[in-house]
């Protein structure tokens, strides 16, 4: 959209702003009555509805907005305040000055638009140089680099690059034997105990190999578990100790 | 065609770039002057609206290019369109650089009332500007490319028309320092 | 000449490659037989001898390609691009090139821990290195050029400095070969 026919519903104004544009110019809407700052409002939410930023009309907007505030802020200036003796002509023919400069600019733009479309038609060639042209030739090949370069690059090759660091990824080591003597342990001072608790705050990985160790604790006649129906919790205890 | 006409041809034919009379006179191991004459032969062979390429003269040097009777062709052959078009504020910033040049950033933005990173980084990358060292302020200065005058088939900067041709009617600046006046005027009544 | 003959012209101008008939045709959107007929009228145009530039019928199709009268004059005007500096990854390949030969490009590869083809291309391109038949796994084996060694100013491969030299970590003494594909490991393992 451009932004010339952003909707404004201002105090003193409804419509689009270009319309806003003309009356401040005819000066049939006073543009101290004008808040600029909520033209910039309606402006970014429209923005923020239709959640497209498009840079021309970005630009557009940018450019009357400022000069609207540069306007007005000349307008606001007290005429009799010493040191600021800037003649409302003065001001105006600044102004004047820089549109015109600009304007000069956009119509060279247009220039070039027009010169690139006209030239548009013609093409240059990139084929490659034919291989034989592309190669010095062995007759007249003169030394133009040093063997050095060779030397240097093979000895950076030789050079046996830092081992990767790998500290940022995260890798859980856990091993069966660690898992076998946490579960003993847990099976001497309680007897019995939920397989939770021998996996509280674990990562999956733990969990997992906690779980094989259990089976070889089992295997073994280490320990005994109980699961009352599939996903229930597993209770883990001691077997029953026939020697004792 | 005498030989040496054969031979500039050739290297035209063989170059990328436009080559100037210099270079081809080295190349050729002649003076400039049968070079112009050899061009100046060439140009008979390549007249604009008889054959499928023609000598152009760009970027300060001169060029064999087709004409644009292949382009719906080429663009087929080459399933490729020529060059993207510019932006309207790429083609501004390029305006300003083009005839300004060397100018810095601050100096386009002044003119364009905006800042213009974005499309001067544009042209930058698609090679129609370049760096030309610093202001006395230490802000980078831009210039023109061949590129820019290649693809834009002027000779050389000189060929960019008078930036006054595009200075706005008379007519236009009165209208629009009437409104602006007016504004003043509204400032010293309130 | 007409407007297809023409059309036919620019685009062997643009085309890097020799053009078929059937490719002309299709591009200029009319029939092979009008394409033959075309050529045969570019043909008179560019009969041997005349100009800079003449067509070939070669393998595949038609091109345009420049007359041997301009090859002494085009070999001086490109002579600068011929010998441009070598790149980081171009001076790691030639080296092993050199050092290893004759060697692979998967064992370039494995040595540099990174693929290795465009560099390899340009230095097969610039005449610094070239094939030297196969290696028992059918891998093509490069080896350098007596052009390599004449802008290298080498009176032979045993010229070549001395890798010591420049090695940073003289640890035992090894093969090259076996300690640059260790290293080499090791880089590509990242």
């Amino acid at each position: 959209m451009r932004a010339a026919s952003l909707d404004l519903d201002l105090e003193v104004f409804q419509g689009p702003f270009d319309l806003l544009l003309t009356l401040v110019l005819r000066e049939e809407v006073d543009l101290l009555e004008v808040e600029l700052a909520d033209v910039v409002l309606a402006y970014v939410d429209h923005l923020e509805r239709t959640g497209e930023l498009e840079l021309e009309a970005a630009t557009e907007f940018l450019v009357l907005i400022a000069a609207l505030l540069e306007l007005k802020s000349r307008l606001m200036l007290p005429g009799e305040e010493e040191g600021l003796d800037w003649e409302p002509q003065e001001a105006a023919e600044e102004l004047l000055a820089r549109m015109l400069e600009y304007a000069r600019y956009r119509a060279a733009a247009r220039f070039l638009h027009e010169r690139l479309a006209a030239e548009s038609g013609f093409r240059y060639r990139s084929a490659p140089v034919p291989r034989a042209l592309r190669r010095a030739s062995l007759e007249v090949a003169e030394a133009a680099y040093d063997p050095e370069l060779l030397g240097q690059a093979i000895g950076g090759l030789l050079r046996m690059p830092p081992p990767l660091d790998l500290h940022h990824i995260p890798r859980p080591s856990v091993t069966l034997d660690q898992r076998l003597a946490h579960l003993r342990k847990l099976l001497s001072d309680r007897r019995s105990f939920p397989f939770e608790d021998a996996v509280a705050g674990a990562d999956r990985l733990t969990e997992a190999v906690t779980l094989f160790a259990l089976l070889e604790l089992y295997k073994a006649g280490e320990a005994d578990w109980q699961q009352k129906e599939p996903f229930s919790p597993i209770t883990v205890s001691a077997p029953a100790k026939e020697t004792e | 065609m005498n030989e040496l006409a054969r031979i500039v041809e050739a290297l035209l034919f063989l170059s990328a770039e436009p080559l100037g009379v210099t270079e081809l006179a080295g190349a050729a191991e002649v003076s400039e002057g049968e070079v112009v004459e050899a061009l100046a032969r060439l140009r008979e062979h390549y007249a604009e609206g008889f054959r499928g390429v023609v000598l152009r003269e760009v970027a300060g040097g001169f060029a064999l290019a087709t004409d644009p009777v292949a382009e719906r062709a080429a663009r087929r052959l080459l399933a490729r369109p020529r060059t993207p078009p510019l932006t309207q504020a790429q083609a501004e910033c390029l305006a300003a650089v083009a005839y300004l040049q060397p100018v810095s950033r601050p100096e386009i933005a002044r003119i364009r009332g905006v800042a213009s990173e974005s499309a001067v980084g544009t042209l930058l990358e698609r090679g129609l500007i370049e760096e030309s060292g610093r202001s006395r302020f230490g802000a980078i200065l831009y210039r023109t490319t061949a590129l820019f005058e290649k693809l834009f088939g002027l000779a050389g900067l000189d060929s960019l028309p008078d930036p006054a041709r595009f200075d706005p009617s008379p007519e236009e600046e009165g209208e629009l320092r009437d409104r602006l006046l007016r504004a003043g005027d509204a400032r010293s009544a309130g």
